[in-house]
């Protein structure tokens, strides 16, 4: 227990995988906590590559990690435009309202 | 790609005829009748080229004629027609009856003309194209595209349940097929399955209710046949063991059919479903015949499946007539028609007796022959089907009695004309070699003659070959 | 090339110049794919390919760009969206996809992947103002995000397994031996993947963004994205994965099963064509797959064939919706199109090809698109799966009928516009080469056979 | 020492990543979603992943959680209560959740890598140099064609919000520089010869 | 000169049938009836030459029919004895019928076709007896079925006669089924269908056995029984004697001709054709005989009670039938077709002679409203007296040299079998009955007086066509004076009278007797064993004159019961009312088969259309599918509820699904 090693990284990360997708799912209100949600799992991956990037000792790992956050970030930015422009056609951003398309 | 032979001629024919229509613009007077005749004078060309494709044929050889091969897509696929003593009937079948086809639908299609002359010229390029196709996939993809038009057919040009019937026909025809060509693709691989599509015939009445007259036709005296033409092109050749191992199945199938619609028949209410179910109680001749593997069964079947086409064809067109001055099918509709219609009265008693298989016309020949095959092969077989010349004769009789006997009481039939020059043009081919073909069928059997015995040797010769070897293990 | 790509759009202002130019650029990629003949190389250490199949997938995907492009311009401008963005975001996108189709590791596919669906998301919420539009965009947002999601889980787990992020790296990790966690790994990168090409279970999205997305933007997404992801699939399994191939066949069946059923049966009852099309794009993502289930190079190139069959019978039918405007406004109901053979015969015999092609009645291409997946499947020894395709197949013929039978059967309603010209040429010429497909289809098999040689 | 952090670290960002997702309060998500992502810094500190630890505060901490609180304050949402409906299907959620959660731990306690992973690292980490410098290094040579796809997702984005969020209105008076500068003499001013005693 | 005789009649019934309508009527009717005369002229001089002379027949081949393998069927034109006997009397009476029709029918608008179908059933029946294979056998089989078809419908107004009609096919055609099977049986025996070929296989078949319908059966034994459904069904006899009395619905000049003279003697003509089948199965002919015993009792017991003219003579027709098949069974094939030669003759007469009344009656045929008659119409009444006196079988006419013998011989072959004495017994008593009913119907339409206030028949207007446009309408019919017929319908009774009262006497060497080898010439077969020739010649004195005392008998009760006292009909009816019913529904047969064949069929029918085809077929298969379909499309549609943690779900599911797959099953 008191060495940690990469198993322990994995079983956080999964935690935080498991917590962020459990966030999209069962969140009602609000779309921004999806997109938070989102973030969380995104952390989780990037956990996951530090871990093996640490354990392999490659750097590989941590390169993915960077592209990752940067392209979190864009997505962020994107999320957030396009929810935005929702906002400002429906006047609501529950999630349970989002549901003119179906069937 | 070019260097086509003369087969390839008679497919793509209509086609050119399709190019002209497709010129045609406008709805008045002179371009309809324009489009009829240059739709009938490319349907008669293309029989003249097929009566030429037949006055070269050896029917002396069993072998493929005027074959015509090309590579085409790639791997595996090659576009490549002939045809031998079993097709080489049914192509003339084909284009012999378009014309008649035409002709039919001269007065009786009056919304756009235009379009229903390219569908039936389009069917007939793929009709023929399944009979002269040599190649499994050549053969399915002729006989899938046949889909469209008659669909469409159907759909636009037909009765009251029309788009009903051409969905059912549609669908059916396409799962069945469908399956097939799963078949077909395993038979890539290894040999050993089978295709059934004869219980699957519900669409039928329907599809032929409600298609317009030269449809029924079509469809009764050409599209049905491909089923029995697939038996004979593919099935049997290439699963001898399946085939033997499945007749029981067949000949079971082919007695239900032959009973069952039968007696269905007998108590239809619509002259066209009516004989719609004797189609169907044909068929059962046709594939019982196919199986019995023994000359007389197989001629026979061939044999019948012409002779139906000629038939059951002539016998759309004379409901057609009718239909075309009432606008019902309802049998009840009618009575006494022979007071007001002798000539016609004359016709539709033809080719019901040729339809009940009275000796001396076509109908007898095919079934007859048949039903002595599968005497040979079955006697239970062949008692039961032959019992189906005592139901054909019950409902088919039945059916003149209620349509043309009788005092003729109803108001609305007071006026009803006779046959018009037209019409009996039309018949008087389809009476003639009906009867022509019943008193000297050998034209015909000597065509195929050679086929079946090549066919049955070469299965005889299989059969015995994978019994030797079941022995030897 | 690719930065010749991103330095044209810079300073250009005006709609339609960026446009002409946009597809200028399109065309002359497609153009210098075409015509390249160099022998696989592999660039940037590895990160990118160039071989035969990537060349053919690319082909398809410019195609379907450029396509969606000229398609696009009149609708834009009725319906005052005409922005520059726009093209640039379909450049964009589409680097996205050639990236993707030539990634050879696993960033470049994340990379590539972000790239295209990026933009495809603002695409999707791209006519602001329109409430459905800007729902369909944030629906695909949320899903794709996490689908990419579970994605880089999977790529995580991957590359910790083989410490390598590159395709063969992997290949020769797991060559060796195939630990559960390598196989979920390649689950979660499969599911996002079947995400992006919209295979059941993952398919969700995709009715409510093709009827919300704009019109054009929707035929983007059916066609060019589609193309790539079904190449980045095809390119991982087989590339990365040939040692765990009894485990990826067995995801392949499930998914290729679930899609074509969905397909068939969801799309039976749609009044919107573009939701229609939608599940019919399911279904058809489902048979492509039967040839992956394959999982040979017959199947490979079944698959390719499928989707270059699929893109044409794709861009037709989307000309065709968007030539669905009566009196300056545009529908997408099935009902408008009542009575078309009628009020407009040459867009209803067009439109029934096109339909009759997706159902897969020959001699129309369709036909041959599903022969050559359901030959590779039945080779395989795949009998189940074909049945139950060719069964599905037979349902969805229903529904594509109805569109036929509503065209020809039924009383006309108002007649159309006049389509504009880059519409009815799309149209036509899909048409025409779905027709005409078994005349001369040696160009296409044969590309097809040398995209499929180049995985093995 | 390091299992300590590790676990303080770990045990703050799960819990706070829990918050997240069930708090009522909007704010309050992206409150603790900063907390989390400070302690995910702590983690990657403790993997030796300095550079990227940086970059996470900055790039998140900084920008992305500021923009999201600038969203949620500017959407000024009300948070409403549960439905119904909601209850009904949890157990269910739950346990897929669980089942997820179960198989991803047993794939991480049971995790080992394949044997020839160690030989086919690509770009092993090398003691002398620093974390930051190392990744520069390869970023800017190796994966420069990742570095430019990174830029182009980045323009995506910038295009993107945009596209979407920039409006023109037509009311609001802006400056026109090429406007101002295109202005002459000649077509500003206009001198006008007022006649005497009659006014303009 | 067989080809004039037998395509003769075909082109009167081309151009009676094509122009008919151009040339009119009288020319349609001359040339039918004009080429007939010239057959039946021809046909005489056939007979004379190969029957009477030294001439051993031919069969010249007119073409190939069909060749399938080893199934060859030629068109041929046999002509031997058999043949030769069967033309003479085909075209002889079918001449007269013509010519009777002329009269007959003169009020009939549609006599062209009338004449056509005649001319067409004379072609039938000649095909069938030049047959030299059981194909072409068929083909005129079928042919004179269809003609009868025809004409029994010539009236298609009338709702009966067309039932009657479809009836008269139906029970053929099931006859024809039987036919059918035998010549298949017999080609898988043989294989082949020509008589010689056929024939000269017999031999080598006796006592083979064959596997068929799932049991082993003796084969010729199977072929015979099969083949002599078929003669069942065309020669009326019993369980498929229906349609034969319905068939009175025709003209009165059909009947005499299709239904008394020709067409119903086809099933004997068969089995005296296909002697050389039988004679190897003495099973099968052991069947014939009781067929034709049990046909030759019935329908004498049902002819008793019967009210209709024409009825009576057809209940008698069937019972003569069955004389004749008595007569093969026991195999004594010449004397079936002697009496079949001399029935030809005083059958037709009466029947022809029935019309004459039934004209004179303006189209009455309830013998209840006639009586009287032979003041109004002397000339038919000796001639009908002369028909009854050969059919009893009144000594030295022509009945009594054929019906004596038949009985003499099914009394000699007693001796050998159970079921020849049980035909002996049978004929017997029959030909009381025969006597009694042939009376009767002489005493109720030539004696006695017209009842004032005639009785209400449901078949009493018979042929309506005529009515109006003759003049004089029916309201009063009965207080009408009867007339005598024209000449064109005298003429034939008369030559029909001089051949029963001679023919038989003149003939009966050739037939049965002392020139019977010379007279045949191997047409007919008879098996090493079959002395019953020369047997029926030792038989007791009794026997032989117990039909003549039978003959005695029946006459003398109709004198007294309808002669002498008068009234005593109807107390015997009401004496035994069950009886009499039973016998006046003619055993309830129609009652039977209709409850039996026709409404189960309908039944069945309409239950496999709605149930089979509708509910099950259609039900399970494309409607079920559709709706089960529809079903999953409905459901797919509800997956997709619109709600995006929904979507979210479903795909973790999904991921969820394949891991545990994997996880679950290990690695597969």
């Amino acid at each position: 227990m008191l060495t940690i090693g990469l198993t322990h990284y994995l079983v956080v990360a999964a935690i935080l995988f498991t917590l962020g997708v459990a966030g999209i799912i069962l969140n009602r209100k609000n779309i921004i906590v999806i997109l938070m949600s989102i973030e969380l799992i995104l952390l989780s991956v990037n956990l996951n590559f530090v871990a093996f990037s640490q354990s392999l000792a490659d750097l590989t790992g941590q390169v993915f990690a960077l592209f990752v956050l940067t392209v979190a970030a864009a997505e962020a930015a994107i999320g957030l435009a396009i929810l935005v422009a929702f906002y400002r056609n429906r006047g609501t951003i529950a999630v349970e309202d989002i549901n003119s398309l179906k069937g | 790609m070019f260097g086509f032979g003369i087969l390839s001629g008679v497919i793509f024919l209509p086609f050119v005829g399709v190019a002209f229509l497709l010129t045609q613009k406008g709805d008045d007077e002179a371009s309809l009748r324009n489009i009829r005749w240059a739709t009938l004078a490319t349907t008669i060309a293309t029989f003249a080229l097929s009566l030429f494709v037949w006055s070269g044929f050896d029917t002396t050889s069993a072998a493929f004629q005027f074959v015509e091969e090309k590579n085409w897509l790639g791997s595996g696929l090659v576009y490549k027609m002939g045809v031998d003593g079993f097709s080489m009937p049914f192509v003339l079948l084909t284009t012999f009856l378009m014309p008649f086809a035409i002709l039919a639908s001269w007065t009786s299609v009056e919304k756009r003309v235009k379009e229903y002359m390219i569908a039936f010229l389009v069917l007939e390029t793929l009709m023929v194209g399944v009979f002269c196709a040599l190649d499994l996939v050549l053969f399915y993809l002729f006989f899938e595209g046949g889909l469209i038009p008659m669909f469409l057919i159907i759909g636009i040009w037909g009765g009251k349940r029309r788009v009903y019937a051409s969905f059912k026909f549609f669908l059916y025809t396409l799962v069945g097929s469908l399956l097939m060509l799963v078949a077909i693709l395993a038979m890539y691989g290894k040999a050993g399955t089978t295709d059934i599509t004869v219980l699957v015939h519900t669409w039928l009445p329907d599809a032929h209710v409600e298609a317009p007259t030269a449809g029924s036709v079509i469809l009764a005296a050409i599209l049905l046949k491909m089923g029995g033409y697939g038996f004979i092109r593919f099935s049997l050749p290439m699963f001898p063991d399946a085939s033997t191992h499945f007749a029981p199945f067949v000949y079971a199938l082919s007695v239900i059919a032959i009973v069952y619609t039968s007696l269905v028949a007998l108590v239809q209410e619509d002259i066209k479903k009516l004989i719609a179910y004797s189609s169907v109680a044909h068929m059962g001749y046709v594939t019982m015949g196919l199986f019995t593997l023994n000359a007389q069964g197989m001629q026979g079947a061939i044999f019948q499946m012409i002779s139906h086409g000629l038939v059951a064809g002539a016998l759309f067109l004379c409901v057609g007539v009718i239909y075309d001055r009432m606008h019902t099918r309802e049998i009840a509709a009618y009575g006494g028609l022979v007071n007001r219609m002798p000539i016609y009265a004359f016709v539709f008693m033809l080719f019901t007796m040729a339809n009940v298989g009275l000796p001396g016309t076509t109908g007898f020949i095919g079934e007859f022959l048949s039903l002595a095959g599968a005497f040979q092969a079955n006697s239970w077989v062949a008692l039961i089907a032959t019992s189906g010349v005592i139901f054909s004769a019950a409902y088919a009789l039945y059916l003149y009695r209620r349509v043309i006997f009788g005092a003729l009481d109803k108001a609305s039939l007071m006026s009803i004309a006779d046959l018009t020059p037209r019409e009996i043009a039309i018949f008087a081919p389809l009476v003639l070699l009906t009867i022509y073909y019943g008193v000297q069928p050998q034209p015909i059997l000597s065509a195929t003659q050679a086929s079946v015995d090549n066919l049955i040797q070469t299965h005889t010769a299989l059969i015995d070959a994978i019994k030797l070897a079941a022995a030897g293990q | 090339m690719v930065l010749i790509l991103i330095g044209a759009w810079r300073g250009e202002r005006g709609f339609g110049l960026v446009d002409e130019m946009a597809v200028g650029i399109l065309g002359l990629a497609l153009v210098t794919i075409a015509l390249s003949s160099t022998p696989d190389t592999s660039v940037f250490d590895g990160a990118y390919i160039d071989d035969g199949f990537s060349r053919f997938m690319k082909a398809l995907t410019l195609i379907g760009a450029i396509a969606s492009i000229l398609m696009s311009v009149d609708w834009l401008q009725r319906n005052g969206l005409e922005k520059f963005e726009y093209p640039v975001l379909i450049i964009l996108s589409t680097l996205g996809m050639l990236l993707l189709i030539s990634a050879d590791n696993l960033i470049a596919l994340y990379l590539g992947l972000e790239l295209m669906s990026l933009a495809l998301y603002v695409m999707a919420a791209f006519a602001r103002d329109d409430g459905q539009s800007s729902e369909a965009g944030l629906k695909y947002f949320v899903l794709g995000a996490l689908s990419s999601g579970m994605m880089l889980y999977g790529a995580s787990l991957l590359y910790g397994f083989a410490g390598t992020v590159s395709f063969s790296g992997i290949a020769a990790a797991v060559s060796t031996s195939a630990p559960i966690g390598v196989i979920f790994g390649l689950v979660f990168v499969l599911a996002a993947l079947a995400f992006k090409m919209s295979a059941a279970p993952f398919h969700m999205w995709t009715p409510d963004v093709y009827q919300g997305a704009p019109t054009p933007v929707t035929a983007f997404f059916a066609s060019a994205a589609k193309m790539a992801a079904v190449a980045i699939t095809l390119r991982l399994v087989f590339t990365a994965f040939p040692g765990v191939k009894d485990q990826w066949r067995q995801i392949v069946v499930f998914i290729s099963i679930a899609s074509m059923l969905l397909g068939s049966f969801a799309a039976i009852g749609q009044e919107n064509i573009k939701r229609l099309m939608a599940y019919s794009s399911i279904g058809h993502m489902g048979f492509a797959l039967i040839g992956l289930a394959a999982a040979d190079e017959a199947g490979v190139r079944g698959v390719a064939i499928y989707l270059t069959i699929y893109l044409i019978m794709t861009l037709g039918t989307f000309a065709a919706i968007l030539a669905m405007r009566v009196q300056g406004k545009y529908v997408e109901n099935v009902a408008d199109l009542a009575g078309l053979s009628r009020t407009n015969g040459w867009m209803a015999f067009f439109l029934a090809m096109l339909m009759f092609s997706l159902a897969g009645i020959p001699p129309l291409a369709g036909f041959f698109a599903k022969y050559y997946v359901l030959l590779a499947a039945v080779d395989a020894g795949l009998f189940g799966l074909a049945v139950i395709g060719v069964l599905a197949s037979a349902v969805a013929a229903y529904y594509y009928l109805r569109v036929v039978k509503v065209m020809y059967f039924d009383e006309p309603a108002p007649a159309f516009d006049r389509a504009p010209m880059a519409v009815r040429a799309v149209l036509a010429v899909s048409t025409l080469a779905l027709l005409g497909f078994w005349v001369y289809p040696t160009p296409v098999m044969d590309a097809a056979a040398a995209a499929a040689k180049s995985l093995f | 020492m390091q299992a300590v952090f590790f676990y303080l670290f770990a045990t703050i960002m799960i819990a706070s990543a829990g918050v997240v997702i069930f708090a009522r309060n909007p704010v309050h998500s992206v409150l603790f979603l900063i907390l989390a992502f400070c302690n995910g810094a702590g983690l990657f500190l403790l993997a030796g992943a300095e550079f990227l630890a940086m970059i996470l505060i900055v790039v998140y901490v900084g920008a992305v959680a500021v923009l999201f609180l600038f969203v949620v304050m500017m959407l000024d949402v009300d948070f409403a209560a549960l439905k119904q409906g909601f209850i009904k299907y949890l157990p269910i959620g739950v346990a897929v959740g669980v089942v997820v959660l179960a198989e991803l731990g047993l794939v991480a306690i049971g995790w080992s890598s394949a044997p020839s992973a160690s030989e086919a690292v690509a770009n092993p980490i090398i003691p002398q140099m620093s974390n930051t410098a190392a990744l520069g290094q390869i970023l800017y040579t190796k994966y420069v064609i990742f570095f430019q796809a990174s830029a182009l997702v980045l323009l995506t984005a910038m295009i993107g919000a945009i596209v979407l969020t920039l409006h023109h209105k037509p009311n609001i008076k802006r400056q026109k520089i090429e406007e101002q500068n295109a202005r002459t003499r000649e077509n500003v001013i206009e001198i006008k010869k007022v006649p005497f005693r009659t006014g303009v | 000169m067989i080809y004039a005789i037998v395509f003769l009649p075909l082109v009167g019934f081309l151009i009676a049938g094509a122009f008919g309508r151009w040339i009119g009527a009288r020319a349609s009717e001359l040339v039918t009836t004009g080429l007939l005369m010239i057959c039946a002229v021809l046909s005489w001089v056939v007979f004379f030459d190969v029957a009477l002379g030294h001439d051993h027949g031919y069969a010249p081949i007119v073409g190939n029919w069909m060749t399938v393998g080893a199934l060859k069927v030629d068109w041929a034109l046999r002509v031997d004895t058999l043949t030769a006997v069967m033309l003479v009397v085909v075209n002889t009476v079918s001449s007269l019928v013509h010519l009777y029709s002329i009269g007959y029918m003169h009020e009939d608008p549609h006599r062209p076709r009338f004449f056509a179908y005649l001319s067409l059933f004379t072609f039938a029946m000649l095909m069938l007896v030049t047959a030299d294979n059981l194909v072409q056998m068929f083909f005129g089989w079928e042919g004179v079925g269809l003609a009868s078809y025809l004409l029994i419908g010539f009236w298609y107004q009338k709702p009966s006669a067309n039932a009657a009609a479809i009836k008269a096919f139906v029970v053929n055609r099931v006859g024809d089924f039987g036919f059918a099977l035998g010549i298949f049986l017999v080609f898988q025996l043989t294989k082949s269908l020509g008589f010689e070929e056929v024939f000269a296989a017999m031999p080598g078949l006796d006592g083979k056995t064959i596997h068929l319908f799932g049991m082993d059966v003796d084969a010729l034994t199977m072929a015979a029984f099969l083949l002599f459904i078929g003669a069942m069904g065309k020669s009326a006899q019993f369980f498929l004697h229906t349609w034969l009395p319905d068939a009175m619905e025709g003209p009165t000049p059909v009947s005499a001709l299709i239904h008394a003279a020709t067409m119903v003697t086809a099933g004997v003509f068969m089995v005296a054709r296909l002697s050389p089948i039988f004679e190897h199965a003495p099973a099968a002919l052991e069947f014939v005989t009781l067929i034709g015993a049990a046909t030759a009792f019935f329908a004498a017991t049902v002819g008793l009670v019967q009210n209709d003219i024409k009825r009576v003579i057809a209940y008698s027709t069937c019972s003569q039938l069955g004389y004749m098949f008595v007569a093969e069974g026991v195999g004594a094939y010449s004397l079936g077709i002697f009496h079949l030669f001399t029935h030809a003759f005083f059958k037709a007469l009466l029947f022809l002679g029935a019309g004459s009344v039934i004209h004179a009656m303006h189209h009455e045929q309830d013998m209840r409203n006639m009586g009287g008659l032979r003041k109004d119409i002397p000339f038919t009444f000796a001639m009908m007296t002369i028909g009854t006196l050969a059919l009893t079988g009144f000594p030295y006419t022509a009945g009594y040299f054929s019906k004596d013998g038949i009985i003499e011989a099914a009394f000699a072959a007693g001796e050998h079998h159970t079921t020849a004495m049980i035909g002996f017994v049978a004929t017997v008593v029959a030909a009381g009955l025969t006597s009694y009913y042939s009376w009767r119907l002489v005493f109720m339409t030539f004696f006695g007086h017209r009842p004032a206030h005639p009785v209400a028949v449901n078949h009493s207007h018979d042929e309506p066509a005529t009515e109006d446009e003759h003049g004089h309408g029916h309201d009063d019919h009965g207080h009408h004076a009867p007339h005598e017929s024209p000449l064109a319908m005298l003429v034939p009774l008369a030559v029909l009278a001089i051949g029963a009262l001679g023919a038989g006497y003149v003939f009966e060497p050739d037939f049965a007797g002392h020139a019977y080898a010379e007279f045949w010439k191997g047409a007919l077969y008879t098996g090493a064993h079959n002395e019953i020739l020369h047997e029926m010649h030792a038989i007791p004195q009794w026997a032989g004159y117990a039909p003549t005392a039978m003959m005695v008998l029946g006459f003398l009760v109709s004198l007294y019961v309808y002669v002498l006292k008068p009234g005593s009909a109807p107390a015997l009816a009401g004496a035994f009312p069950r009886l009499y019913q039973f016998l006046l529904n003619k055993w309830y047969f129609d009652e039977l088969y209709d409850f039996l064949f026709v409404r189960p069929a309908f039944a069945i029918g309409r239950l496999f259309w709605k149930g089979g085809d509708g509910a099950i077929i259609d039900g399970l298969g494309p409607d079920g599918v559709a709706a089960r379909v529809a079903d999953g499309a409905r459901l797919a549609v509800r997956l997709q509820t619109g709600y995006v943690y929904h979507y979210a779900f479903a795909m973790l599911i999904g991921v969820a699904a394949v891991v545990t797959y994997f996880v679950a099953g290990g690695l597969r």
